[in-house]
Formats: C-alpha cells, structure tokens, sequence
C-alpha cells in the first residue's frame, strides 16, 4: 500500500468480455503523484483492469474508487470529468482529425478559455503538435501520435492518466522520450499515472510500484527498483 | 420514341432536350444532395441502417402541411415541419434503436425492426391525415425560364435551400464544437468515450440533425408535389442510394453522391424512354457496389 | 370451404418461398431483399412458357426452377464481395431493377398489366376453372417437394455447413470448408425453391403481375422468417401461416375496411419492431429442444486421439514416424502490410510428434506466421511445405484437407449451433457435405449421419463436453469453448495442429487440463506448434521455441535455453532492446 | 369448353331454383311480398394510393343499396353489399379477397375495380357463375371477358374522336402524348394517334410513364423540346395531376387534354388545371335530370360532398342495372341468386340492346365486349378543383351544345 492516500483504490474486482471472465479479484490502488505499473504476458488482464476503472467495461464484481468517490460503473464521460483520462493501446488518436481537432475534442470536457490556455501549454511542451497542428492524425508517424495522444490526456486536464502500452511500436529512442514526458508530467504537474506497459524495463525504470498480473490475477506487488533488481523475469510471466 | 420533328415546323430549332435534362438534373441532384446528407449524417455516425428516415420525412411533409393550411407563412411551415421531424428522429432513436443497441442486435434485425417501425408509422399517418394527397396550400409559384431552360420558381427555391442547409451542416461539422465530437464519434467511437465524449448524446444529436434536414425536405417535397402517407420512401432511397455512391462517412461525398444521382436519373432519359429513369439510380447503385463497394469518393481504406 | 382452402394454399407457396429465403438468411446469414422479384423470376417464366409456348405442368416447373436458380445464382457472383448493409442494399437494388423490368418491359411481361390466362393444367385438375380444393393437391405437391428438399438440405452435413459459414466464415475455412462454394451453392438452392414457388403461384393463381412480386412482399417474406424463426424451416411454416392466414382471418370479422386494413399494417409493422426487440430468434427457435441420441462412445478414448488422424499424402512416402522429417517447412516467408513487416525472411520446421513454441515479444507476428502457415493470408514471397508438398499456391480450407489445420486465440466456435454440430461439421470427407453427393449419393449420406455423429460425441467425450452435446456453443463458458475448439481441431483428423494461445484467457483451473491434452494430442504422433504468451506454460509444453522478433526468427532451442539468453530477456522485456525502425503505420 | 360449363351452370341455376320454389311454397313465407336476400361483394381500393377510388366507389355503391333496400328491395330481395379491399390494385389481396365474398359471403355479384384485380378476379367469377361489373377500371385487358362487364367509357372509345375534335378545335399540328405504361395507356395512345390521322396532324412525341409518378421532368423536357402544340394525356388518377402541374410549371402553355378527371388530381394541380378539358362519362352534378339530380342530393346530404362518375357509375350498376336483371331473372321463373342466372340475364340483355336507366340523364348499352355505350362529354376545368360540360360525345361524334 502506498504511503499516501490512494487517488486510485480497486478493490476486488472481477470483469470480462461477454460470458468469458478476464479480470479475477484483482485489488490495487494508486497514491496522487505515484506511477504505478501493471505488467504481464499478453491476456494475463491488464488492458481489462484499466478499460473497467475508465468506465468503458461494466464491472462485474469489486468496486472502484477515485478521489475517495466510488465510480464503480460510472461512465467514461463522468470519469473524464472527475480527471481521469485513458490512453488506449491502438487507436489512440482520432485519424481523421487534425491535430488541432484532436486537441479540440480532447478538451470536450474543459471550458474552452481554459482549453486554450492548455494547448498554449502543450504546444510549448510538445512543440512537434504545433508545427503540425494542420495534418490529419492518421498520416502521422507512430511516435508523433503518441506525443498527440499525451497532448491529448493534458487537453482533458487529466489529474490521473491510465496509458495503454504507451511504448507501442515506437523506436527504442521515442520510447525514452515518451517516457520521459510521462516523467516529467508527473514531476511538473503532479500527476499519477497508472501504466501497463509490455516494455516491462522501461516501465520499472519510471514506476514507484509495480504489479505482476499473470491469467487475471495479481501474482506479485513489488516496489518498482526492487523489481528491476530481480536477476530475471522470466518465472513472473 | 421522339419522330422527327423537322418536317412541319423547320424554323424552330430542336436542340434536343439534353440542355433541359440536365439543368433538371442539376435541380433534383440538389435536393438529393440535402437528402443524402441527412441520411449520410445519421448512418456514418451510427451505423443504424435507417429505413423509417422515410417515415421522418414524410411527419416533417404534414406538419409543414398543417402549419400551412392554419395559415401560417411557408417558411415558418418549412421551419416547423423540419423541427418536428427533428424531434420525431430523435423519439425513434430512443425508441427503436437504442433498446436494440444495448441488445446487441444484428444489422438485419436493426434494419427489420426500422421496417417495420415505418409501416407501423405510415399506418398512422394515413389513419390520422387520410389516403388522399394534401397539397400545401399557399405555395407561391412561377413558371421561371432562362432562355430554353425553363423550371418553377419552387423548383430553384428546393434547390437554394438544400444547398444552405448542405452548407450549414458542413460548416457546423467543420467548426462547432458538437460537430468535431460528432465526427470524432465517427471516426473512433471508443476513444470519444474515453475523453467523455457521450455517444448516447451524439447519436441524439446527429439523429436530431439529419431528421430536421428530412423534415425541411418534406415539407419542400409537399410543396413541390402533395403530401402522401406513402411519400418518403422514394426519397429515402434516393438519399442511400447517394450516399452509398458518394461513400459513407463524408459530407462531401454524399452532397457529390446526390448530384451524380440527380444528373443519373435525369440524363438517362436523352437515352431511355422516361418510365425506365427510376430503375436507372438502381443499376448506377448495383453497379457502384460491384465495381467500387466502399463508394466513389471513400475517404479512408481502412 | 374454398376460402378456407385458399388461405392453405397461398400459405403453403409462401412457406415454399420462406424456405428459400430462409436458407440465405436464416441458414447463411445472407440477406435478400430481392427474394420477391425472384419469386417473379419463376412466376414468369412459367407464365411465359405457358402462355406463349403453350407449355404444360411439368415442364413449366422444371423450366422456372432452372431459370430462377440461374437468377440467383448470378446475384451470388456480386454479393460474395459483399456483406452487412452492402448486401441489404445490393439485393435491394436487384429488386429494383427486376421490378422494372417487370413493370416496363411490356412486350414480354405484359407490363403493369401483367398476364392473364396462364393455363390451368386440366389433366390435374379436370376443369378450367379450378376451384382452390381442385388446386390443393398441386399445391401440396409442390410444398411436399419443397418440404422435403429443404429438410435434407436443412439437416444435411451441407446445411450444418451452411450454418458454420454463418457464425464465423474464417473458422469455417479453418475446418476445411470453401466458404465461396457454400455461398453460390446456397445462391443456386434458394433460386430452385423460389422457382418452385413462383411456378406454383402462376399456375394457381393464373395471373402474374409486378404488384406481387415487390419490395413489400419482399419484406413480408423477411417477416415471415423472422416471425417463425430464422434457421428453422417448421418456423418458416408456422411464420407462413400466421402472415398469410391471420389478416384473411380477420376478414371474416366484417370491420370497416379503411381501419381495419390500416390497423392490420400498424400491426404488422409493431410486431417486427417489437419481435426483433425482444425476441430475435422468432416463434420457434433454431433448435427445437430435440434430445440427442445418445450414442456410447464406440471406442476408447485413446483410439479417438491415435486413430483419426491422417496425413492425406500424394507425394513421396515419407513415412510415418520417420523422427527426423519435419512434417512443416516454412522457408524465408515474407510479409508487408504497409510499412509493417510481420514476418520478414523467416524460416521454421516443425517436426512430428513434438511440440513447437513460437515466443516473442507482442506485435513480434507469431500469429500472422499461423496465417501465413495455414494459408490465410497470402505470401509476398517465401515456400510452405506440407508433408514434402509445396502447399504454397493452395488455399487455407485446401491445406486444412490436406492435414494442417489452427484454432484461433479468439477461439471462434460456431457460437449460435449447437456443441456437437461444431465439431461434427469439422469431420472431413462427409457425404452430403456437398451438394453433389447430398444429391448424388443419398443413401450414403443417410447413413453415414449417425458414424459422424458417434464419432463427434467421441471428440467431446475426448476433451471432456459430451454431456454438453446439445447445448448451443455460445452458452459454454470461455475454458469450455477453448475445448470445444480442440474437439473441433481434432475432428478435422489434421496431424499438423497450430495452437493460438490455447489456455489464454481461461481460469487456472482449466488450464491443467487443456495442457494434458494438448501433450496427449502430440504424444500419438501429431505435430503440434503452439503461440503462448504465459511462459510457464510454454516451458510446461514446448520441446522446442522459436524466438521471434520484428518479423525474424532471432533464436531457437528449449525454452530453458532461451530464458537463458540475456539477449532475448532484453527484447522481451524492452531492457536495453536492439534498435527497430519507427513504424509508420498510417500512411 | 366454355358453351359447356355455361350451360351447365345455367341448368345447375334452374334445377336449383325449381327446389326453391318448391321449398318456398312448401314453407311458411308469403311468396309474392317477401324478401330474399342477394348478397354482393364489391372490391374495391380501400387502402393505398387509389383508396380515393374505394372511398367514392363504395359511397356510390352503398347509397344504391341503401336506396333499394328502403324502397323495399327490387323485385322481392333486399341487397346486402360487403365491401373489400385490394390495397390499389394487389391481385393477391383482390384473389382472396374475392374468395372470401364468394364463397363466405356467398356473393352473387362481383363489384369490382382497377384493371388487374379485376382481370385476376374474372375466372373466378366465370367459375362460380357471377356476375362481375367494373366501373372504374379502363384497361383494354378488360375488354372482350366473359361475365366481364364495364359501364366506364374506355379511351379507345372516346379519345379517337376527342382528339380530331381538340386538334381543329385549337388549330393543332403537333401532338405530343404522355400515358401509362401499361395496356389501358397503350390503348390510349394508339387512340389518340387514330384520331389525330383523323384530324391530319401529327403525332411529335409519345412518353409513357410508369403508373404512380410524380415527377415527369424527364417526360416533360422531351415533350417540350419536340415543340408540340397540344398534349393529350393517356394516364389516370393522382398522376394526371402532376402532369398537368408540372407542365405549366416548366412553360408548356399548349392546350392539355385527356380521358380522366378526379378531384384529387384537381386538388394537385391546382390553378394548373385550369383550361384542362378531358372526355369522361357525363356524369354532371348539377344535372337537371331527375334520378341523376336526386342521386347528386342525396349523395351531398349523407357524404358532404359531391358525388363524381366514379360513384355515379357504381351507384348506376347497383340501382338500375342489378333489379333490372333481377327483374328479369324474376319474369323468367329464375332465381337470381343462383348461380349463373344473373350473368346468364345480363348476356340476354346485352344480346337485346336492353336499355339500362343512369345518372346521366340518358340511358346506356352495353356491347357484346362488355363495353359500355353511355353518355359521355367534354368537360373543362377551372382552377378551383371544378369541371363544366362544354361538348357531349354522340355516335362517335363530339357535339357542341347549339352547334
């Protein structure tokens, strides 16, 4: 358990697609200012635990607790409003739109003087979404998209971020910078960031605390250096 | 079918009705055009096969025929019926089709089920209004001609406002903001959700647009012909059959789809005898589906 | 008498014509809405033949099933590239265009007028002017033959066939089926039902006229299928019935026409929004609770895994058990999707009676490897060889005859038929799987029905589903589906066994006993390759791994060896990974 | 075939009626003053696009009955009409519909309308013996059908003539024709054609259409790049009015004429309609003639509105055409409720030029085709949805009143 009051606390919870269960009793919190990780072999339930705290899975059984308010199954655009903002693994930007629109739409639940003040902001941070400000999401490398998709969770003045993967497809040099972004907000904007990441090291190397999913179940909690100290992961995957 | 007209009267000069054809064509093309971006804007957002659009177009046609005949001005019957209808494609999308969504329902079941919700709706109309053609009275028309084109002074009014409100959809998907959710919607549903953006309230939203569209052309329809309880279905198919040409997904395309239509129907004729013109929207569809199923002017191959 | 007796028949052509539609839509999950112009299609030619050619009874039928099945079958060409709304709006603009013709075309048609006269066959009925009891002995001759046809058909290996190809096209090339061929076949049956409908109704009736052959009654016979139940031809029947009987039933009620026509639509219209809300799958459901007959599993359970399989081998004996011979060669395998390339010169043997790993970091493109392998999608350039055969230029239904077949990590059951019609579809070499022995070679296909039968209950009985036999796949438990995919892997008797992640997603419990069988499927001398993200259980099963990354085979050995590479730790893991190109994936 | 199963029917009909009798006279009921029963059947469009036809044709119908039944019935048998729908024109409906009325109802009279629902009606009714009369429908298909009788003017009738007569009338040279795509409008066309090779013009444009349109832009620029100098209209119902709307609309300022006027296609057309001249049955309701006056009354008095042809037809078929046959039937010893008696009268009528009463101030025949020889006129509309006689047809001939 984190030292600090949990922004983010789950508590036994089950979920999954249709009739098949993916998420077995599965309970973790996140404290504000932390960078908790979720990591495991493909399927093991990581994907399904955020897209059930987002709000975009129905929860079959525990309860989910953001900001000392329970939003167990309460909807993603309520969520978004609460501060909670996901990244998703594919797909996480809005291809037929510029990159201004999806700045634009990533601030649906903003007020719009607000809004402008952040993209001022975000284009100062990530000066590469001004410059192409005008082309369409869709044509743009895979690591711009990305950069877009942070630009996008900064637009939503997310307090906590759930990213998908973030490192997905990018060159070994985007992943740093991606990460180092992810570093940064949280260190500059205090923000608490919940991550599932296959790049299990880069991961550690960012995250307090880790959680080992393995076949919908949490096997082992670990603080993050503790973790990357093991010889080798192999036996938690 | 045309016999020589040369013999009697060589001094008028017969150009052949290909200049009137396609001027016609120009103007029906335009009213397809607003049709199909009323159709285009509700099925690329939701992806609900909407066959009772036709019935939405047909309540817009009779509250634009009441509201006139209780002597009301035509633009304020234009105005009426479109916001009737607005609210009558919203009342069917939480009827009808969102019981079905959250039911998971196939294509087809959703397509039968906005059948049999038309049938149901013509039943009522006709026991409410009658069988019979309402026109809408007070109707200002004049015969307009410009040199050898002639057409009706409504026929050019159906035409200016279809292109307005074509505009004003556009300009309101271009640069309002419930127009970039609507076609963020669009374009990645799931990710529209996950930054709030409510998908209930978008599908209201564009079922509310696009039914006002119907319903204005209704009551255009109604004034350019009757009213009838049967009336919608010829240009709903026209509008799918539009939109699948142009390519779901894009207001231009559809806008573009509807004209081609238009042009189709109408310049088919300097070929075909005119009772074979409306079979010729139906094998431009079939053909367009066989050659290039994804529409002329797709905008994405994803 | 005679007005009772008219409902009967004009229920008893449209259930003729139910059947027809209902094998396009309730059985293929392909939808029609030009099924009442092709009911035209069949109405005139008879008409025609009868009226101008002067042709009699039997020759008249045999002429319109021919020309409506060649009709149809012409639709099938454009619709296989189709589906979903494309295929509502094709067939709809089929429709059309039909009625057009029917409409415009007077000189043949008779236009808007339609034709009258059609003769009546006077040495059936012995008078001109028959009444409907004079017809119903004609009438029921032509529901019997359409009855029976569709019942062979329906409960035919073709018809289950027909229903897999419906839940899930890719699993049903998995098991062997030319899903193309099933759809114009499907095309060809419902034009021979339409046509037998139409010529009925011709000669019933003894007019034909474009009103009857609408867009509406189109939609009437989408609603007759519905009503009673898609996929079930007693609810196409019952559907008939009702739609056709109860508004001339309601005549007798002597209400004021305008009302009660109009109320009788509002009804109409009411039913199909509230059927298809709550309840979708009509009157009667596909599957009448009918027990199955309980067959004893005829051989032991070991007999099933060791004596089914089969390497159907043209080329060079290469014998069986020969250790040393891979049983798969995949050599230098390119791929490009876009910029991405999932598989990019990679080379990989699988040898028999092993089981082989394929791991590697996600997006490394193990899976597309089992699509390249069994042929799903196709080659930029490299060789597949199956038992020594160059299978490369072969189709994946092809190569799943031939011995190679997969499951899916998605699984992919044949979720709305029943648990023993998954597998039992899957065993290969079944008369009456095609149309041409389902006619050719009735008897055969007859009897042979209750081997396949026994022989499927085996396959559960193997993975452990037996008493779940009747029940409908979609309501097993995801683990229970994962088996039932192994029963139906295995009841396609391949001996080459891609496993996508077999124990994903299923709860612990589950996963020992997939494992063990599994081991038990390779230890009788299949050749098993398996995608497994869960290590434990990769190093559980596999004797041997290939390493993938980025499209490339980088290291192969055992699992342990592997795991022991620092090298591999970091690609897996990201840990100071090799450089990989910035993928441009949207270009 | 045919003599044989006529004969029949007719020896069934009067074995029957013997056992009738004979029951009549045997049983309790007094023979000269009572009342049997004789059921008709009537089909008609009462739903769907036509169901302006069904509204006015079953008005027309059930005003005739009402009528004969409060004066006591004709010639000893009160009428009982039931009514049924084709949906405009379905012949699957009408075939079961008609089934119903024969053989539940026990109808012996089939009132029937539109082309092919009467067509796919007529073997039934050859079949069971009965007597079908149509009013409304004007396909040539319904021409020349035994038990078949029309009483609505046909245009093969009637336009040869109208068109010579429009065509000195207006000084035409070129005509142009639009029409149904079906047989009555081909039968139209080809009439009109054989009255212009009357007149001496020509015909410049010849557009069929599909029957229900309402758009005929293609049509119209056709016609009017052929530069006609009349248009004659071989099509029905609403469709007559959109022509005429459109038309104008686009600047074809040419006289218009036709074979057909409904006050619906008025209502569509509007001002258009003015000027509009169109040959049909004479059926005027501001009529001086008594019985067609009387009808007019009545008719406003009980539906608030006045009655056209179509109603005048149907309501001519039951009140003077059926008791005459009925009456006849009577003399003969036969019962008309028989089968085959009634159509076997009806044939006897035709045979004897029997003259039968109308609405329209004159008296009608009908043909050995079922054709009918009625008066008809030329009527010409205003914009206000109202029609005046301007011409009458006599022997093939138009006449204008004094002239």
């Amino acid at each position: 358990m984190p030292a600090i009051d949990p922004i983010l606390d789950i508590a036994g919870l089950h979920t999954g697609y249709g009739s098949r269960e993916a998420v077995f009793d599965v309970s973790l919190s996140v404290g504000e200012g932390e960078v908790v990780t979720l990591v495991g072999h493909n399927g093991a339930g990581k994907t399904t635990t955020l897209k059930a705290a987002m709000g975009l899975l129905a929860v079959w059984a525990g309860e989910i607790r953001f900001l000392d308010r329970r939003i167990t199954n309460s909807s993603s655009a309520a969520n978004v409003r609460r501060g909670l903002c996901m990244l998703l693994e594919d797909d996480f930007v809005f291809r037929d739109l510029t990159v201004a629109e999806n700045l634009q739409l990533a601030a649906f639940t903003t007020a719009s003087d607000r809004a402008a003040e952040i993209r001022r902001d975000v284009f100062e941070l990530l000066p590469v979404l001004a410059d192409r400000r005008g082309q369409r999401a869709g044509t743009m490398s895979g690591g711009e998209r990305r950069m877009l998709s942070v630009g996008m969770a900064l637009m939503s003045e997310a307090r906590m971020l759930l990213l998908d993967e973030p490192s997905l497809g990018l060159a070994p040099v985007l992943v740093e910078q991606v990460m180092g972004l992810i570093e940064q907000l949280v260190a500059e904007r205090g923000l608490s960031v919940l991550m599932v990441e296959q790049n299990v090291d880069q991961a550690l190397r960012i995250a307090d605390r880790a959680y080992v999913l393995r076949a919908g179940r949490i096997v082992v909690e670990e603080d993050a250096s503790a973790l990357r100290q093991r010889s080798q992961w192999w036996d938690l995957f | 079918m045309i016999h020589p007209a040369t013999a009697i009267h060589p001094a008028t000069a017969d150009f052949g009705p290909a200049p009137q054809l396609a001027f016609d064509g120009l103007l029906v093309g335009s009213f397809y055009a607003m049709l199909a971006v009323s159709f285009g804007i509700i099925f690329s957002t939701t992806r609900t096969f909407h066959f009772a659009h036709a019935l939405t177009f047909t309540v817009g046609a009779y509250a634009g025929v009441v509201a006139a005949e209780a002597g009301l001005p035509f633009w304020s019957a234009v105005l009426l019926g479109a916001l009737a209808a607005a609210f009558f494609g919203v009342a069917s999308d939480l009827l009808v089709y969102r019981p079905l969504r959250r039911r998971q329902a196939k294509q087809l079941n959703i397509f039968l089920a906005s059948l049999g919700f038309l049938i149901a709706g013509e039943a009522v109309v006709q026991y409410v209004f009658g069988p019979n053609s309402r026109p809408l009275p007070s109707v200002p028309v004049t015969g307009v001609q410009f040199g050898s084109l002639a057409t009706s002074s409504l026929q050019i009014l159906i035409a200016v406002v279809s292109w307005l409100f074509v505009l004003l959809v556009a300009a309101f998907l271009r640069w309002s903001k419930y127009g970039l959710a609507i076609r963020g919607v669009e374009s990645n549903a799931v990710l529209a959700d996950a930054f709030g953006v409510s998908r209930t309230l978008i599908f209201v939203l564009v079922f509310f647009i696009g039914s006002f569209l119907a319903g204005a052309g209704g009551v255009l329809f109604a004034a350019r012909d009757t009213a009838t309880p049967g009336m919608g279905l010829e240009p709903l198919l026209a509008a799918f059959i539009a939109v699948f040409i142009g390519g779901i997904g894009s207001i231009a395309g559809a806008a573009v789809g509807g004209l081609v239509l238009g042009f189709a129907e109408s310049l088919g004729a300097i070929v075909l005898p005119g009772y074979l013109t409306n079979i010729v929207a139906f094998v431009i569809l079939f053909l367009v589906l066989v050659v290039r199923p994804r529409g002329l002017l797709a905008p994405r191959t994803t | 008498m005679a007005f009772y007796v008219d409902i009967v028949n004009s229920a008893l052509i449209v259930a003729v014509l139910g059947f027809s539609l209902n094998f396009l839509i309730g059985y293929t999950g392909l939808i029609s809405l030009a099924q009442g112009a092709m009911y035209g299609v069949g109405a005139y030619a008879t008409a025609i033949v009868a009226t101008r050619a002067g042709l009699d009874l039997p020759l008249t039928v045999v002429l319109s099933v021919a020309v409506t099945a060649v009709g149809y079958t012409l639709i099938a060409w454009p619709a296989l590239r189709v589906t979903g709304e494309y295929l509502i709006l094709l067939t709809l603009a089929v429709q059309f265009v039909l009625v057009g013709v029917y409409t415009s075309w007077t000189s043949v048609t008779g236009g808007s007028g339609g034709i009258a006269g059609i003769p009546r066959p006077t040495w059936l009925t012995g008078s001109e002017f028959p009444s409907p009891t004079d017809l119903l002995p004609f009438v029921l001759v032509i529901f019997f033959i359409g009855l029976g046809l569709s019942l062979w058909i329906g409960h035919s290996p073709f018809g289950r066939t027909l229903r897999a190809v419906r839940e899930n096209e890719s699993a049903a090339v998995s098991i062997g089926k030319n899903v193309t061929y099933y759809k114009v076949m499907v095309f060809l049956l419902a034009g021979v039902l339409a046509g037998l409908a139409g010529a009925a109704y011709a000669h019933y009736l003894a007019f034909v006229s474009p009103v009857s052959f609408s867009l509406d009654q189109s939609i009437f016979l989408i609603a007759v299928i519905v009503l009673g139940g898609a996929g079930n031809i007693f609810g196409t029947v019952l559907g008939s019935f009702i739609l056709v009987g109860f508004p001339q039933l309601l005549l007798l009620l002597e209400l004021d026409n305008q009302v009660a026509g109009l109320a009788q639509r509002f009804a109409y219209g009411l039913l199909l929004v509230l059927f298809m809300i709550y309840r979708p799958q009509g009157l009667v459901p596909e599957y009448l609770h009918i027990p199955l007959r309980r067959v004893a599993p005829a051989r032991r359970r070991r007999d099933v895994v060791a004596g089914t399989r089969r390497s159907r081998n043209p080329g060079p004996p290469t014998g069986d058990g020969d250790g040393d011979h891979p049983v798969v060669v995949a050599t230098e395998l390119c791929k490009s999707f876009g910029g991405v390339r999932p598989a990019d010169g990679l080379s990989l043997s699988l040898p028999r009676g092993k089981i082989t790993a394929l791991v590697g970091p996600n997006g490394a493109g193990k899976t597309t490897v089992f699509n390249l392998l069994t042929g799903v999608t196709s080659l930029d350039a490299g060789r597949v060889e199956l038992h020594g055969r160059d299978v490369t230029d072969l189709a994946a239904w092809q190569r799943t005859g031939l011995g190679l077949a997969r499951t899916f990590q998605d699984v992919r059951i044949f979720g709305g038929i029943r648990v023993i019609d998954n597998v039992t579809t899957a065993i290969p070499d079944q008369p009456g799987d095609r149309v041409s022995s389902l006619f050719g070679r009735p008897w055969a296909t007859w009897r042979t029905s209750v081997d396949t039968t026994e022989k499927a209950l085996s396959y559960l009985d193997f993975v452990g589903l037996a008493d779940r036999a009747g029940a409908l796949a979609s309501t097993l438990a995801f683990a229970e589906q994962k088996l039932l995919g192994l029963a139906r892997l295995m009841a396609t008797e391949a001996d080459v066994l891609l496993l996508d992640e077999p124990a994903s997603g299923v709860d612990r419990q589950w996963v020992d006993k997939i494992l063990e069988l599994v081991r038990e499927l390779a230890s009788d001398g299949r050749t098993v390759c398996i995608v497994e993200h869960n290590l434990e259980i990769v190093r559980a099963l596999a004797s041997h791994a290939y390493f993938m990354d980025a499209g490339k085979i980088v290291a192969d050995g055992t699992p342990d060896e592997l795991m022991a590479d620092p090298h591999l730790a970091s690609i897996y893991f990201g840990r100071s990974g090799p450089p990989t190109e910035d993928t441009h994936a949207g270009d | 075939m045919k003599r044989t199963s006529r004969a029949r029917a007719r020896l069934a009909a009067a074995g029957a009626a013997l056992a009738l009798t004979a029951t009549a006279c045997g049983g309790s009921g007094g023979a000269g003053g009572g009342t049997e029963t004789l059921n008709m059947g009537a089909l008609f469009a009462m739903t769907g696009e036509g169901s302006f036809y069904g509204d006015v044709m079953s008005k027309g119908s059930q005003l005739a009955v009402d009528q004969v039944n409060s004066g006591g019935g004709a010639h000893g048998y009160t009428f009982e009409l039931q009514v049924e729908d084709h949906r405009s024109g379905q012949v699957d409906a009408a075939v079961s519909a008609a089934r119903k009325l024969l053989n539940v109802d026990g109808a012996t009279v089939l009132l029937s309308s539109f082309t092919a629902p009467t067509v796919a009606v007529q073997p039934l009714a050859v079949d069971q013996g009965v007597l079908l009369l149509n009013g409304g429908g004007v396909g040539s298909d319904l021409v020349g059908k035994e038990n078949l009788y029309n009483n609505r003017m046909l245009g093969a009738q009637l336009l040869p003539a109208m068109v010579s007569w429009s065509a000195e009338r207006h000084n035409a040279q070129r005509v142009a024709t639009i029409f149904w795509n079906d047989a009555a409008g081909r039968s139209d066309n080809e009439a009109v054609k054989q009255g212009c090779q009357q007149a001496g013009c020509q015909v410049v444009a010849e557009e069929p259409h599909a029957i229900g349109t309402t758009d005929y832009s293609a049509q119209l620029a056709r016609i009017r790049s052929a530069n006609p100098d009349m248009l004659v209209i071989g099509s029905y119902g609403n469709d007559v009015g959109y022509i005429i709307q459109q038309a104008r609309r686009v600047g074809l300022t040419v006289p218009i004429i036709g074979n057909e006027w409904t006050p619906d296609a008025a209502k569509i057309a509007g001002q258009a309609m003015e000027g509009y001249t169109a040959i049909i049955d004479r059926f005027d309701p501001a009529t001086s003639d008594p019985e067609g006056k009387a009808f007019a009354q009545e008719y406003e008095r009980r539906y608030g509105e006045e009655p056209e042809f179509y109603a005048a037809n149907y309501y001519d078929l039951t009140r003077f055409v059926l008791p005459a046959l009925i009456k006849m039937a009577g003399d003969a010893g036969e019962d008309p409720t028989e089968p085959g008696v009634l159509a076997a009268e009806m044939a006897t009528a035709v045979e004897q030029g029997h003259e039968f009463d109308t609405v329209y101030g004159e008296s009608m025949t009908f043909n050995q085709d079922g054709t009918v020889v009625k008066p008809a006129a030329v009527f010409e509309a205003d914009g206000q949805g109202q029609i005046t006689p301007i011409a009458t047809f006599e022997d093939g001939r138009i006449v204008m009143p004094g002239g």
